[in-house]
């Protein structure tokens, strides 16, 4: 494998073609394959079970033809014994297969396709390069209908009762994407029960699907696709929301099909000795919920229940932070650090640049006339010295390079090849081993922005790379060495909420190894889950609550401060110097990191004559009803639950997720006190996710009603003689019901605190509804865009209690990969001030997305900016901004974009 | 001395045969100015103005010459050579310039025409160059050449003076540059006596029309260093906001800076006007300014013209007293007033 | 007129006298008609020199920059806003300053008036309320001052000082300008290659003396562009596209700063009509962010922040 | 097998999740294995064209 | 006009054109060869001034994505 250099000849020599399963079968691939032109490793496979080779015992192409020997078809399954301190499962999920359902006609019929399908017809290294066409004749589909829920929220033709939770957003995602390839002309249709985003930031996306790009929902379980005879066409016969029969007729449709368990990996589960759920899902529990039943196995991604990428990413940190904590005391034993010789200085030295050109095999050889460059270079200011080489990645080149460099002293390299994207890191090492300083090289890509694109052009291409060369040689004779400065890590941390995510989080941390200081502005720990009765898996909360809040009480790493807020922040990542306040009693803190967890608090309802009659409470009120066992419950005849109270409207457009949940479990609850209890249950979508949608089917079984009602046509309360009547607009009877309610609970609208101190004091950004916004909204979800500054728990976005815990682990863990480095290495790509040419205008201060600039505070430069290169993302945007050209970025300078300017 | 006259209907088609012996500049409305343009541009030339704009050194002395060219192609056989840029020194006349604008070129002579070093461009330029004057029947608020040694109708420096009689331009040959020139001109008549007088009389009722009054006869008996730490700068330079506007519509001015551009692999090495009012203008390699600050600038200004010059060459100061930069300035920083301060200053 | 200066008088002098501030930056009369100075009192006793009149288009705020005393200083509107961009831009302190707010009637064009009087020499103008008489060896005029305002003025909306300690006179109401921006409207239907000549053209006059930049208050750096050698951006010689690249990116560096005070217009010694840049990035910061620049002390102009929740899609 | 705690952690499966968990582990001292069964990394995200809410390509 | 070949000076972001450009290359699309590419840290990085600069070096076109 080493040997690979991924130039694909074996996958062209290859004389069998097999079904493309990275590209869901639709077009072929060979037998020798590489998955996909991004895959890591980049390394060619063999497909035993289509080789030829290995079926019939002759061909061998591939190894008659690999350049560098790198096929070993007699290479043999080994076993390995691996000795681990924990496990951790993150196996993923397999796609429902809609051929169980007959009535789809997916077996049949070409242009009924998987929702997973379409992800590769959009795609640009899909079969048809993203251009959007039907399987059946490769034309431009006009309609398109999408079919949720197919394997999923289904016991009746297949055994999946769990909601699967991620189609309905990735539906509307599918039919944006294919109507911004197709054009605003193109009709997309999904068909759906309940619409379930209740992401953040997903009811804005549906909105926006629905009201900007014109898809169309239509609300109505889809019995059967029909066939036309004698057309590529599909007809769906639905029931639409008067009630009537209709058809419409669509070129392609697509089966958002659910996520499920493999047979093997049930067939894995059990070998573990680990428990799974009803669904066949990993088991887990709220409090604690990356742990399987197995003590030393944790569980992450879609295997413990459906979810989308950042529930995963998330869960995945939480996982290692647990792996993390029972394996804290051989942290850092196993692990090998890097020797390196030490840097040569090359300061003040005359440029002497070698210029190393890649052949890249066929890949650039084949078009680019390589020699020609590579003589061209040696024509060009402080060249001296130039070669080209077959594969400049291979392991035997990379040795080569260090030797001409040593022996003809060269101190800026330039390799002409690949990609510096995946390539550069490998040349830098190089540079380091022979003691360069890693700066002094620059890379041009003559094979994916030249060969591989100009192919028919290849004089063109030949002086184009000339060109590239030139233009690279230019700036690296201008590159000087970069330092990475060092900097010492605090290894404490502070959590900002005493909440669940703050103590979760704060437990974690401590559970590694770290000392925390945790923060909570009341005189108590605990924060919202003070006042919740019980889970959705029926466990009990303050149970759990009170055993979280003791652990961390008897936890000699962590240190309380109750009815204590900040006051101010200073410094950066490893080096924060924090302010607390306690009733006028100031506190210095000193941490190297800080995980906010300031949670987010339930609204107060302003309608359905809440406040005005006392029968109308809200589910934190209900919890503390349950909590207290208030006699009165059980004399209630009626009650109503009204969903979306302040949620999901103009002023509030998103979903606070967890009502549904919460309304269904207490009604549930009711139910167990008083059987007979009439209840009804006034929702818009109902979002029991996942396995909730268990409870959903319970609570039907059970009696409660369900009436659905639209957010023009909300529910009207009113008193009459002191009778509260609900009146409201039944879609399925098709007249208006009037319930008369003993207990009327609002599911209110969970509301942030919309903290800008905070948000101020660390550099973090608000969204426009007052949520803090992590780093990326699929692979940075437990942590901020500023370093050292990480997120958990509502404060992010309203979640549920195991959610909670999962990022507030997320987030430790996330921490630990900094703290445990003790020290930090700052990049060399960094912003920097000549103050000789500042005017303090204070334009870099205020557009610095990460705030590394700042004001000079003494000496002779007093009101010049700086950069903390700390701070510094190495953007640039600062310096372009810069009207005095006091700025400067090291590693793209002025001076060196301007050389690569001037040799265009 | 030759006394020619020219009719004024007839005196643009006399330039017009002059066409073959000279390029001709005349000065042109372009806009709310006047300018110096060549004759065959098709703007119609007018005579009845104050001044130019800007002055007429760009003539002789452009701001922007290109004076070598070279290749930094090493393939090229001249790579790395210097190579005079092609110029174009045939005579010309600058027909209607001002007598200050002639006299400014006398006190310029001095810095490119010396006997330790000529400036050979400037050089060539100028002595190709006739100067046709035109004097000033009606001097404006903003002239004082009495004051620095000329006059409305001062020969110096030029090589026939115009007087402009109303129907007619009397025309007086100074050189033989002159003579030359008018030996050429076709339709001139012989001058009778009576216009001769009359050009007397203008001559002497145009300087007396210039009331202001500059003195500039103490500035020789000062000591350099006193004048130079005189409290009064930075009064002075406080308005002052440090454009070239005076140094570049200023005659007199001459200070220039060689630039050298490299566009691809062709260099062009380029002598540019400079201004000593920009902060560029001392900055040093090191990054050490000597004049970092405005005042040190606006000093250094008047200082040149004022004192140095006239300690240097003992030719007066370096001023014609065309008013341009009083005119101009943005902020009103009046040269006549400085030349006051500087004259009348005891150091106490 | 008379009123405006002898009430800059008696303040300027109580200011110093009773030692609110150190200096008083305002006007005096020029030695040329249709010319001011701007000039710096520090002692009570010279408070009257100063002067005031519709020829005091250069901005004040000028001469602001690096100073560490206590300045009082003259502000009409324009100006004013130009003193709120300097203390955002940490040019100068607010509290180093006593500002003197003008409610300001407008700057004459004195190149209009030069045409109106078929370019013969003008000894003296003298103003009297909305009219002003010019007075030459042979001939006496009398103006409309409301025809012969500058650009700028005619189209300003912003006549009083935004931002002042005290005020001389008495605020009015601002004027309504329908159609400000005919002129970049104009120039904007033009097609490209008519635009490119219609700029060439406007530039074609320009000597790089830079007098339009040092006229401006925006431009403090204290190395400019223009200047800078590793690497030099722009020629020094007058080469048409070094020209161009001045002018545009002065003008850019003045997008959503600029006040149009009209300044660099009136500075520059060949009547380019400088204008014509910025005031296409004022109305664009205009159109696109709702930015006057100067109206308020705690917001930076739009295109000196950043904001990840900018409303514009592109930029996330 | 040894006594005492093994630095190492096992991780099963090459997805977004696995990939994930292996960072946070390596980058906090602890030995990886990661566990994938075909011949790349990645899972199923590599096959989305792209995610939501964001449209960002899944790659 | 047939043999004239533009020059286009093309700035792409690190983290997404030049991606995106190397996809090509991977997806193996072909595209005229006049695009020269300067690899920034963030479109943001661009300064007019590299634009200009890049049209007075004889682009042109000037394309800058991120």
């Amino acid at each position: 494998m080493d040997k690979c250099i991924a130039c694909g000849l074996c996958a062209e020599k290859c004389p069998k073609k097999v079904d493309d399963l990275y590209n869901e079968n639709l077009i072929k691939r060979k037998a020798a394959y590489v998955e996909y032109a991004q895959a890591v490793p980049l390394k060619y496979a063999i497909d035993k079970d289509n080789c030829i080779y290995f079926k019939k015992g002759k061909c061998r192409a591939c190894e008659k033809f690999c350049p560098t020997d790198a096929i070993n078809l007699e290479e043999k399954e080994e076993e390995l014994s691996i000795h681990a301190g924990a496990i951790i499962l993150a196996p993923g999920f397999t796609a429902f297969d809609p051929s169980e359902y007959l009535t789809y006609k997916y077996a049949k019929h070409p242009n009924v396709v998987t929702s997973f399908e379409f992800e590769r017809i959009l795609s640009a290294t899909g079969p048809f390069q993203g251009h959007l066409v039907r399987p059946s004749d490769h034309k431009e589909p006009k309609k398109i209908a999408w079919l949720q829920c197919i394997g999923s929220r289904d016991i009746n033709q297949c055994d999946t009762g769990y909601c699967s939770s991620v189609c309905c957003m990735y539906a509307i995602k599918e039919a944006v994407v294919a109507k911004e390839h197709a054009g605003s002309d193109l009709d997309c249709a999904i068909f759906f029960m309940d619409m379930r985003t209740h992401g953040k930031d997903f009811d804005r996306y549906y909105d926006d699907a629905k009201e900007k790009n014109g898809v169309r929902f239509i609300r109505s379980r889809v019995p059967t696709i029909e066939s036309v005879e004698g057309s590529d066409e599909l007809i769906i016969p639905y029931v639409n929301e008067n009630g009537d029969i209709s058809e419409e007729s669509f070129d392609m449709v697509v089966l958002s099909v659910g996520l499920k368990t493999s047979p093997e990996l049930i067939a894995l589960a059990e070998k573990l000795g680990i428990d799974l759920t009803e669904g066949k899902l990993c088991q887990t529990a709220s409090f604690h919920p990356v742990s399987t039943s197995k003590e030393g196995i944790y569980v992450c991604g879609a295997f413990a229940g459906p979810k989308d990428i950042p529930q995963s990413v998330i869960e995945a940190s939480s996982a290692a932070a647990k792996a993390g904590a029972c394996l804290s005391v051989s942290r850092n034993t196993m692990t090998r650090e890097k020797k390196v010789p030490e840097e040569k200085n090359v300061t003040g030295d005359r440029p002497r640049i070698g210029v190393f050109v890649c052949q890249c095999g066929i890949n650039i050889g084949g078009v680019v006339d390589v020699p020609g460059v590579r003589d061209y270079a040696e024509s060009l200011p402080f060249v001296e010295y130039v070669t080209d080489n077959l594969f400049s990645c291979s392991t035997d080149t990379q040795d080569i390079m260090a030797q001409v460099i040593k022996e003809n002293n060269l101190n800026r390299i330039v390799v002409a090849a690949c990609t510096p994207k995946t390539h550069e890191p490998l040349f830098q090492e190089t540079l380091i081993s022979v003691g360069l300083n890693k700066y002094l090289f620059e890379m041009t890509n003559i094979r994916n922005q030249d060969s591989w694109v100009h192919k028919d052009e290849p004089d063109m291409a030949t002086q184009k790379a000339k060109d590239l060369v030139r233009m690279a040689v230019a700036k690296v004779a201008l590159v000087e060495p970069l330092v990475e400065p060092e900097l010492d890590v605090d290894e404490r941390a502070l959590v900002i909420g005493g909440g669940i995510s703050g103590m979760a989080s704060a437990k974690s941390l401590s559970d590694q190894g770290y000392n925390v200081d945790i923060v909570e502005r009341s005189a108590q720990l605990g924060g919202m889950a003070l006042n919740l009765f019980r889970t959705w898996k029926g466990e009990d909360i303050q149970k759990n609550l009170s055993e979280l809040i003791e652990s961390i009480e008897t936890d000699s790493n962590i240190k309380i401060h109750l009815d204590t807020e900040l006051s101010s922040v200073e410094g950066f990542v490893g080096n924060f110097k924090t302010t607390l306040n306690s009733n006028g009693k100031q506190e210095v803190v000193e941490h190297g990191i800080a995980v906010i967890a300031t949670g987010a608090n339930e609204s107060r309802p302003d309608e359905y004559l809440y406040g005005e009659d006392s029968r109308v409470v809200t589910h934190l009120e209900l919890d503390q009803m349950f909590m207290n066992n208030d006699p009165s419950l059980k004399d209630i005849k009626t009650a109503v639950f009204i969903q979306c109270v302040g949620s999901r409207e103009p002023d509030r457009p998103y979903c606070s997720k967890v009502c549904c949940t919460h309304s269904i479990e207490s009604a549930l609850y009711l139910k167990e006190l008083n059987p007979n209890m009439n209840i009804y249950v006034l929702y818009r979508d109902i979002r029991t996710y996942g396995e909730r949608e268990y409870i959903y089917r319970k609570a039907r079984l059970a009696g409660i009603m369900f009436i659905r009602f639209s957010v023009d046509e909300k529910p009207k309360v009113s008193k009459d003689n002191d009778v509260l009547k609900i009146e409201l607009w039944d879609p399925i009877l098709e007249e208006t019901v009037v319930i008369k309610a003993d207990l009327l609970a609002l599911a209110s609208a969970i509301v942030s605190y919309k903290d800008e101190k905070l948000a101020q004091f660390f550099k973090v950004p608000l969204n426009e509804d007052g949520f803090f916004v992590e780093k990326h909204a699929k692979l940075g979800p437990s942590e901020f865009a500023t370093d050292g500054v990480f997120l958990c728990g509502m404060a992010h976005y309203p979640k549920p209690i195991d959610e909670s815990i999962a990022q507030a682990l997320a987030a430790s863990s996330r921490a630990v990969t900094l703290l445990a480095k003790k020290t930090i290495h700052v990049g060399g790509t960094v912003a920097e001030v000549n103050p000789l040419f500042c005017s303090s205008c204070g334009v870099c201060v205020s557009i610095c997305p990460y705030s590394a600039p700042s004001f000079i505070e003494e000496g002779p430069f007093t009101g010049r900016a700086e950069v903390n290169p700390v701070l510094c993302k190495g953007c640039g945007l600062c310096v372009a901004s810069c009207r005095s050209g006091a700025l400067n970025l090291k590693g793209f300078g002025e001076g060196q974009l301007m050389a690569m300017i001037n040799q265009i | 001395m030759t006394l020619k006259l020219f009719a004024k209907e007839q005196w643009l088609t006399t330039l017009e045969g002059l066409k073959e012996s000279y390029k001709i500049f005349v000065p042109v409305r372009d806009g709310d100015f006047h300018t110096f343009m060549p004759l065959d541009e098709g703007k119609k030339p007018d005579f009845d103005y104050p001044n130019t704009r800007l002055s007429p050194k760009s003539l002789i002395y452009p701001q922007s010459e290109r004076i070598f060219e070279y290749s930094l192609d090493e393939s090229a056989p001249d790579a790395h050579i210097l190579k005079e840029t092609e110029k174009d020194y045939s005579p010309r006349a600058i027909v209607g310039i001002r007598p200050c604008d002639a006299h400014a070129f006398k006190i310029v002579e001095l810095n490119f025409d010396s006997p330790e070093y000529k400036d050979p461009w400037w050089v060539q330029r100028y002595e190709s160059t006739v100067l046709i004057g035109l004097g000033c029947n009606d001097p404006v608020s903003t002239c004082f050449c009495t004051s620095v040694g000329g006059g409305p109708f001062d020969e110096d420096g030029l090589d026939v003076i115009l007087y402009d009689l109303g129907e007619s331009y009397l025309a007086k040959g100074l050189t033989d540059k002159g003579e030359d020139f008018l030996a050429k001109a076709k339709g001139r008549t012989k001058a009778d006596d009576a216009s001769i007088k009359r050009a007397e009389e203008l001559a002497k009722s145009a300087s007396d029309k210039i009331s202001v009054n500059v003195p500039v006869d103490r500035l020789k008996d000062k000591v350099i260093n006193e004048l130079f730490a005189a409290s009064f700068w930075e009064e002075v330079a406080f308005s002052c906001i440090n454009c070239g506007t005076c140094t570049y519509l200023c005659p007199t001015c001459w200070c220039f800076d060689i630039q050298d551009e490299v566009i691809g692999k062709e260099g062009d090495r380029i002598k540019n006007w400079d201004s000593c009012m920009f902060p560029l203008f001392t900055l040093h390699g090191s990054g050490h300014n000597p004049r970092d600050n405005k005042f040190q600038r606006v000093r250094q200004r008047f200082m040149h013209k004022l004192k140095y010059y006239v300690d240097k060459y003992d030719n007066g100061v370096q001023c014609s007293g065309c008013g341009r930069c009083v005119r101009y300035c943005p902020v009103n920083i009046d040269i006549r007033e400085v030349c006051k301060l500087m004259n009348s200053y005891r150091s106490d | 007129m008379v009123t405006y200066t002898d009430e800059i008088r008696k303040t300027a002098k109580k200011l110093l006298e009773d030692k609110t501030v150190d200096v008083f930056i305002g006007y005096k009369k020029g030695t040329v008609p249709m010319m001011n100075e701007p000039v710096l009192v520090s002692d009570a006793d010279k408070a009257d020199t100063l002067y005031w009149d519709s020829f005091c288009g250069l901005n004040l705020c000028n001469y602001l920059t690096k100073r560490t005393d206590r300045i009082g200083i003259l502000a009409t509107g324009c100006n004013s806003r130009n003193i709120v961009t300097h203390i955002i831009e940490n040019q100068i302190k607010r509290d180093q300053l006593y500002i003197v707010g003008i409610p300001c009637t407008g700057m004459i064009d004195h190149r209009a008036v030069l045409r109106a009087v078929k370019e013969r020499e003008i000894l003296e103008v003298t103003e009297n309320g909305d009219s002003f008489t010019v007075k030459g060896n042979d001939f006496n005029e009398t103006f409309d001052k409301k025809e012969y305002l500058q650009a700028n003025c005619k189209t300003c909306t912003h006549r009083n000082p935004v931002e002042y300690d005290e005020v001389i006179g008495t605020p009015f109401e601002e004027q309504e300008v329908s159609e400000a921006y005919r002129d970049v409207e104009k120039i904007k239907g033009m097609a490209s290659d008519k635009k490119w000549d219609f700029f060439t053209q406007m530039i074609s006059n320009c000597i790089r003396c830079y007098a339009c930049r040092n006229a401006c208050p925006l431009c403090y750096c204290p190395t400019c562009f223009v200047d800078e050698s590793g690497p030099q951006w722009v020629g020094k010689s007058i080469d048409p596209t070094d020209t161009m690249t001045f002018h545009i990116l002065r003008a850019y560096h003045c997008a959503g700063r600029c006040t149009d005070c009209g300044a660099c217009e009136r500075a520059c010694p060949v009547g380019i009509p400088v204008r014509q840049f910025t005031r296409k990035l004022n109305k664009d910061v205009f159109d696109l962010f709702k930015w006057e620049a100067g109206l308020s002390l705690d917001e930076r102009p739009p295109l000196d922040v950043y904001r990840p929740d900018d409303y514009n899609d592109f930029i996330r | 097998m040894p006594d005492e705690v093994m630095g190492s952690v096992l991780v099963v499966g090459g997805g977004i999740a696995g990939m994930q968990s292996a960072l946070d582990l390596a980058d906090s001292g602890y030995y990886v294995y990661l566990l994938e069964k075909g011949p790349s990394i990645g899972g199923s995200m590599a096959k989305l064209d792209k995610t939501f809410p964001t449209n960002d390509c899944a790659m | 006009m047939t043999d004239w070949e533009p020059k286009i000076t093309t700035f792409l972001c690190n983290w997404c054109s030049y991606g995106a450009a190397d996809l090509a290359g991977v997806s193996r699309l072909q595209y005229p060869p006049d695009f020269r590419v300067i690899r920034v840290p963030c479109s943001g990085r661009v300064s007019p001034k590299f634009i200009l600069a890049a049209f007075r070096h004889g682009s042109d076109g000037v394309w800058v994505s991120g």
